[in-house]
């Protein structure tokens, strides 16, 4: 069990594509245990979205993945069939992004893109309807909602709406990619409150990526500190004092203090 | 890649799977039954508009009082004889002639059938309506609402068909034609079946469609690929394009249609040129008659000294001398004129080049050309530039060109195709020209010969006078410049006779005979 | 980021640019290159083939095609040049006055576009030429009438996006002039998108044009355009076919050079990526 | 939506109406008087008198104000006048002429549509640089062939070398298959291209990458998720792509002589048959506000988001 962790990432390597040199993802490797909740910080623009597209096999062009494995449950991704992939993704992983007002498609109703998971996860209707509304019991989530089309929600209803599709689909790897990013202050305490519950009810492992140490220390057990598409620092949530850390994690903690 | 080819392919072989079982509906030939290609529709009984119709294919149905003969006379159809004196017209009309619809065609269905020309504003016949006895049964008398003596030689106008009263016209006219009215479809075809109680010789031919194709190209293309069986209405393009394996015939008329340059003799600067006599003169003499003759109209035109046939009306054509082709003397009459040779191979006089226009647009575009382009190198050899302009659109040519006297030379191809001798004359050359050619009308001398042959009350006189008139057009004042006499022209595929004749209108269609 | 998208799309552009450039020799020096006088008529070796003299054959006058499409080059491509120049003329100002004025002259001058954006282009033209009489001048001008509205539309979206920038709206605020304001902030935004569609709608108003010659209601000839070469070549369509396949591929190739120029610059300043699964 | 729609009506009128006095004065203000051009075809002599009772007749010796106000009236009763070359009314000549047209411009529409979505999908979806560049490279060559050459190398291979059709037509559907290939071609190419662009834009959006993640079916997110985002845009152009193809048709209805809408619109621009062009430029404005209207109806249906964002839009951007 110890032996082999749930998820491996090793030596990923990112480059744009026609430039070798200079890589957006340097050699990047790290695993995660059944239920561990490892976060991943660092400033904007070091990479820390570029690895879960990654780890999702989602790069867009010109990004192109140089070497490295993901390895999931002893099965690497990277060398699967497109159809495979697409079973392993869902269920086998799933991602929440930053940005939650575009995330949802703006013409379908929120039920109709709560209920197309049935599809992925092979329920019949009337199961998932009464999954779905659990889920949206537990998110704290109104059932009218369901009717409703995205640009009715807030960000925080949005966001939420995000880890009800989570809790259904019970994702063995969970990437949450800055899922608080734009929120205020109080709505950001219910998604992190509704998180909590989802990840306890799912069990899955977590990546959690953020550039706010605040949230991750909330959150996370496990740190990686990340820098020009490099691990520049790694540690558990208690050893994080001040003077002992690396350069990058020091002026993450200032910038904490500053705000 | 694969996946998309394979689309393709199918997608191409379930077209072509579509398209196959066309190939054997070859058309199935029936020997009597004659498919004519015509450019336009313009058949129409419409009862309200009665006065525009009874164009080419219904004349097969109803028919005329009266035909042109060989020399343009008016021959009697439904009318025997007539007589015209004192300004009444006495008319008896032939016996034993039947409707279709059975009744009797007698003097009270002429009168009946004339009087329906009243109800159309455009009554060209000009009769006086409460002028009408019925002087027996096969009888009447009217008079000319305008003392014409010519209302019979207008009666030879297809427009002057005598209907029966009865009936729809417009839905099933009634005449007394060798045809019947068998199924009309609207810009696209008509087709006669054959009348079985005509009342003279029966035609050959059981059944006629007239196929209306727009596109002259369309025509002959429909020709070659066995789709119509001939051509009514061919232009020099066509004529120029025909195959050279005899795959084609051409059928032809006596020369009838005149290509004439009509100079503007009032306009005003810069239109002013040709004003003077002598340049009219060197443009008549530069013209290769002979060349034209040759390569346009497949050799079939003749080179012509005035712009009316000489068999027509018995006219002759003695009393024009027409015109040689002579670039010198074109040239010496420039030089008098005073119009001088420069270095880039244009004449000037007073430092302004000899550009005349050229509007070309009678009866449009396409059936001129390509002789305005050829007229315009032979102008061009003798220092003449050309501003050439081609205008497919007879509504600009009136407005723009004609009615405003803003071009220098207006080519015309066109015909005199009535009995009335005045008839191209008068409307074309009267200074109170009703078509718009005020600038083109030489003037008093011209005027006063025409107004005497419409009034003139004899058949010879009027002639005379049209001589007269004609000479003094073409040579005298030269207000027109001929160039060709060309005949009226059918295509059809070998083996097939047509009695053509000069005026599209009256050839008789129910002749052809199939070898 | 630029070097790369150049590589995506190498064929497709520098295949635009190498069409066009030559067509562009073709347009001004074609006359003076063309082997014959393309008016000049050799009337007894008519509808001749392909030979040493006549590279492409002669057409129903003893004309050299060859010349003639050479020659014919200028014609075509300025005309299409007019016509664009023309459209641009009456749709740049409607639109940015449009945009800029705003409230109810916005209101009415989209109105008059909406109306004028109703009529097929074709139809536009016919009744132009039934106004001035058939001509290449009369086709310019019937197409350009036709198609300055949806320029115009355009015009007028561009210059809202320029408007709402805020280096704009602070200039606007520190009571620039409106001609001022044209010239120095909005024109050098909105000129270039402008001139990428109006490489695509060149195209377009090539094949527009072409198409009223070839009915007989464009370019009249003698005149040299391709258009009209076809309309002199159709009848004689079955004897000579290579007539009508001449100017048609010259014409096709014009076309597809401003549509593969067009289409590449648009490529080269698009940077969307899509997702993939 | 009754709102929407009342709305539309209410900003159609002043459009329409102008349209109609475009239409109507530019037709009526073009040179050459019909009657004598008639006159002149029928040959026969007529005197000054005959010419401006004909005239009268047709009511072509009122004011111009006056003209466009009675046509107005009656077209209310739907009597648009009557053709002068053929004397029939014009709502019968449209009787005789539109059903082609409009079988025409529907089929080539409907095939366009087929084939763009061919076109579109693939260039879009394909992860083969080939096929990609091969269908872009395509279309673009379809898009650049005059519809005119393209119609008359159609004509010469199935109706002169292979007659496996006949060029009159025989009144049988498989006539317009010709035709509507030519006008459709051309439109499926540019449609192909816009349909491409539309889906490139649409997978770059982040709810496309939430529909990946979820573990959704290709077929799923193209049929729903792009579909749903494509179709807005995409039912615009096919509106306004139905306006150009009844406009379009005049040439390909020359060349394969049917007798349609276009050929009856250029003869009658030669003919000065006024009343003929008048209602056909009404006709045409009126097509492309119906055709327009439909398109915004559906995209009012279409984009349940927009509806009440920007509720007069309807989201026709």
């Amino acid at each position: 069990m110890v032996d082999t962790p749930l998820f491996k990432l090793n030596h990923l390597t990112i480059c744009q594509q026609g430039k070798d040199q200079n890589p957006i993802i340097d050699d990047v490797s790290f695993s995660l245990n059944q239920g561990q909740r490892l976060g991943l910080i660092g400033r904007s623009g070091c990479g820390k979205s570029v690895t879960s597209h990654a780890i999702m096999d989602i790069l867009r062009p010109p990004l192109v993945r140089k070497q490295g494995q993901a390895i999931l449950q002893g099965q690497d991704l990277f060398t699967l069939s497109a159809a495979e992939k697409r079973r392993i993704r869902g269920q086998g992983m799933f991602c929440i992004f930053q940005s939650p007002g575009s995330a949802l498609h703006p013409a379908l109703t929120i039920k109709q893109q709560m209920i197309e998971i049935a599809t992925v996860i092979e329920q019949d209707q009337t199961t998932i309807i009464n999954a779905v509304e659990y889920a949206f019991d537990r998110m704290q989530l109104p059932i009218r909602c369901l009717t409703q089309y995205p640009h009715h929600l807030s960000g925080g209803m949005k966001q939420r709406v995000l880890m009800a599709m989570a809790l259904l689909l019970k994702p063995t790897l969970l990437i949450a990619d800055e899922p608080t990013t734009g929120l205020d202050v109080l709505t950001e305490q219910d998604v992190l409150k509704a998180m909590e519950i989802m990840l306890e009810e799912t069990q899955s492992a977590c990546l959690f990526i953020s550039h706010d140490i605040r949230i991750v220390k909330r959150v996370c057990n496990d740190l990686l500190v990340m820098k020009d598409g490099k691990i520049v620092d790694r540690c558990t949530r208690d050893e994080l004092t001040y003077r002992e850390r690396a350069e990058t994690t020091r002026e993450i903690i200032d910038a904490m203090k500053v705000a | 890649m694969s996946a998309f080819t394979r689309t393709l392919r199918a997608g191409s072989i379930a077209i072509a799977c579509c398209l196959l079982p066309l190939s054997s509906s070859a058309i199935a030939e029936e020997s009597t039954h004659l498919r004519i290609a015509v450019k336009k529709d313009r058949y129409s009984v419409d009862a309200k508009k009665f006065s525009f119709t009874t164009r080419r294919p219904s004349a097969q149905i109803v028919e005329t009082a009266v035909k042109p003969d060989a020399n343009f006379k008016p021959q009697g159809v439904l009318f025997k004889d007539w007589d015209y004196k004192n300004g009444v017209y006495s008319i008896n009309v032939r016996e034993s002639i039947k409707f279709h619809d059975g009744s009797d065609f007698n003097a009270k269905a002429a009168i009946a059938a004339l009087k329906l020309y009243d109800q159309g504003k455009s009554d060209f016949l000009q009769i006086d309506q409460t002028s009408f006895e019925q002087t027996g049964p096969y009888s009447f008398t009217f008079k000319s609402e305008i003392g014409s003596a010519l209302v019979i030689e207008n009666m030879t106008h297809r427009g002057a068909s005598l209907f029966s009263t009865a009936g729809d016209r417009s839905q099933n006219p009634i005449g007394t034609g060798p045809y019947l009215l068998e199924d009309y479809q609207p810009k696209q075809s008509i087709t006669l079946k054959q009348n079985d109680n005509y009342w003279g010789e029966k035609p050959a031919i059981e059944k006629i469609s007239y196929r209306f194709i727009a596109d002259d190209q369309v025509r002959l293309l429909a020709l070659k690929n066995n789709e119509v069986d001939v051509i009514a209405e061919v232009t020099p393009q066509m004529m120029l394009a025909l195959p050279k394996d005899g795959s084609i015939v051409v059928h032809q008329s006596r020369p009838i249609r005149y290509v004439a340059l009509l100079a503007n003799m009032h306009g005003k600067a810069p239109f002013d040129t040709m004003q003077d006599k002598r340049v009219r003169e060197a443009i008549a003499y530069a013209i290769n008659r002979p060349q034209l003759a040759e390569i346009l109209f497949d050799g079939r035109g003749e080179v012509a000294k005035g712009i009316l046939p000489n068999w027509m009306f018995d006219l002759g054509d003695d009393h024009v001398d027409g015109f040689a082709y002579d670039p010198d003397k074109a040239g010496a009459l420039l030089d008098e004129a005073g119009w001088v040779l420069g270095e880039n191979g244009t004449r000037t006089k007073d430092g302004r080049p000899l550009k005349l226009r050229l509007v070309a647009a009678y009866p449009n575009v396409s059936s001129v050309r390509p002789m305005p382009e050829l007229l315009e190198q032979m102008f061009r050899s003798i220092g003449i530039e050309i501003d050439l302009i081609q205008v497919d659109d007879s509504g600009v040519y009136d407005d723009t060109y004609l009615a405003t006297g803003e071009a220098d030379l207006y080519m015309e191809f066109a015909s005199n195709n009535n009995t009335d001798p005045t008839y191209l004359l008068y409307n074309l050359f009267h200074s109170k020209t009703p078509w718009g050619y005020q600038f083109t009308a030489p003037g008093k001398t011209v005027d006063a010969l025409l107004e005497k042959a419409r009034a003139a009350q004899s058949r010879e006189e009027i002639i005379d006078y049209v001589r007269k008139a004609h000479r003094s057009i073409v040579q005298d004042e030269l207000a027109a410049i001929p160039i060709l006499m060309v005949p009226n022209f059918n295509l059809s595929r070998p083996g097939m006779e047509i009695p053509m004749f000069e005026h599209a209108d009256w050839i008789d269609y129910g002749r052809v005979t199939v070898k | 980021m630029k070097l790369l998208s150049l590589r995506a799309t190498p064929l497709g552009l520098n295949t635009g640019v190498i069409l066009i450039g030559c067509l562009l020799l073709i347009a001004f020096f074609g006359e003076s290159l063309a082997p014959h006088d393309p008016n000049k008529m050799d009337l007894i070796r008519r509808l001749e083939g392909m030979s040493w003299t006549y590279p492409l054959g002669t057409d129903h006058l003893g004309r050299d095609v060859l010349s003639r499409l050479m020659s014919g080059t200028f014609l075509s491509l300025g005309a299409a040049v007019m016509t664009a120049i023309s459209i641009l003329f009456i749709a740049v100002p409607i639109g940015l006055i449009s945009a800029m004025v705003g409230g109810v002259v916005n209101h009415l001058l989209m109105r008059i576009t909406d109306i004028f954006l109703a009529f097929p282009m074709i139809i536009f033209s016919l009744v132009i030429i039934g106004f001035l009489g058939a001509s290449l001048n009369s086709a310019i001008i019937g197409v350009a009438l036709a198609w300055w509205p949806s320029l115009a539309r355009l015009v007028y979206t561009l210059t809202t996006d320029a408007l709402a920038k805020d280096f704009v709206l602070a200039s606007r605020q520190c009571g620039i002039g409106p001609v001022k304001l044209v010239i120095r902030h909005i024109l050098p935004q909105i000129l270039p998108p402008l001139f990428v569609v109006m490489s695509l709608e060149m195209a377009s108003i090539l094949l527009v044009l072409s198409s009223l010659s070839f009915l007989g209601i464009g370019a009249q000839p003698p005149e040299a355009e391709w258009g009209a070469m076809l309309n002199e070549a159709r009848p004689f369509f079955t004897e000579r076919p290579g007539l009508l396949l001449a100017p048609g591929l010259l014409i096709s190739l014009a076309v597809m050079g401003f549509n593969l120029l067009g289409e590449g610059i648009r490529h080269k300043l698009d940077n969307r990526s899509p997702f993939r699964w | 939506m009754r709102n929407f729609i009342l709305q539309r009506m209410a900003t159609a009128i002043p459009t329409l109406l102008g349209m109609s006095m475009l239409g109507f004065f530019m037709v009526a203000l073009t040179p050459g008087d019909p009657v004598e051009m008639e006159l002149r075809r029928l040959g026969v002599i007529f005197t000054a008198d005959q010419i401006a009772a004909l005239r009268q007749e047709y009511g072509l010796d009122q004011p111009i104000f006056k003209r466009y106000i009675d046509w107005l009236i009656r077209l209310l009763h739907l009597d648009m006048g009557q053709s002068i070359a053929s004397g029939r009314s014009v709502l019968e000549e449209f009787k005789t002429h539109l059903p082609l047209t409009i079988t025409l411009a529907t089929l080539s529409l409907a095939f366009s549509i087929v084939l763009s979505a061919l076109f579109g999908i693939t260039a879009a979806l394909t992860r083969s640089q080939a096929l990609g560049n091969f269908v872009q490279f395509f279309s673009i060559f379809l898009v650049s062939i005059p519809s005119f050459w393209l119609a008359l190398l159609l004509l010469f291979i199935f109706a002169l070398s292979l007659q496996w059709i006949s060029l009159l037509g025989s009144g049988a559907w498989y006539d317009l298959v010709l035709p509507v290939l030519t006008l459709s071609l051309g439109s499926a190419a540019t449609m192909g291209r816009l349909m491409r662009d539309r889906i490139l834009a649409v997978m770059s959006e982040d709810y496309i990458r939430l529909a990946i993640v979820k573990g959704l079916s290709p077929t799923l997110i193209l049929r729903r998720h792009i579909m749903k985002s494509i179709l807005p845009p995409l039912v615009t152009n096919w509106a306004v792509t139905f306006g150009a193809l009844l406009g379009g048709s005049v040439i390909v209805e020359n060349i394969f002589n049917l007798p349609g809408l276009g050929q009856m619109a250029l003869q009658a621009v030669f003919e000065r048959d006024f009343a003929i062009l008048q209602a056909y430029l009404l006709f045409m404005g009126l097509i492309f506000f119906v055709s327009n209207f439909i398109a915004d109806l559906l995209n009012y249906w279409l984009t349940p988001h927009f509806r009440e964002q920007s509720g007069s839009q309807g989201g026709t951007e």
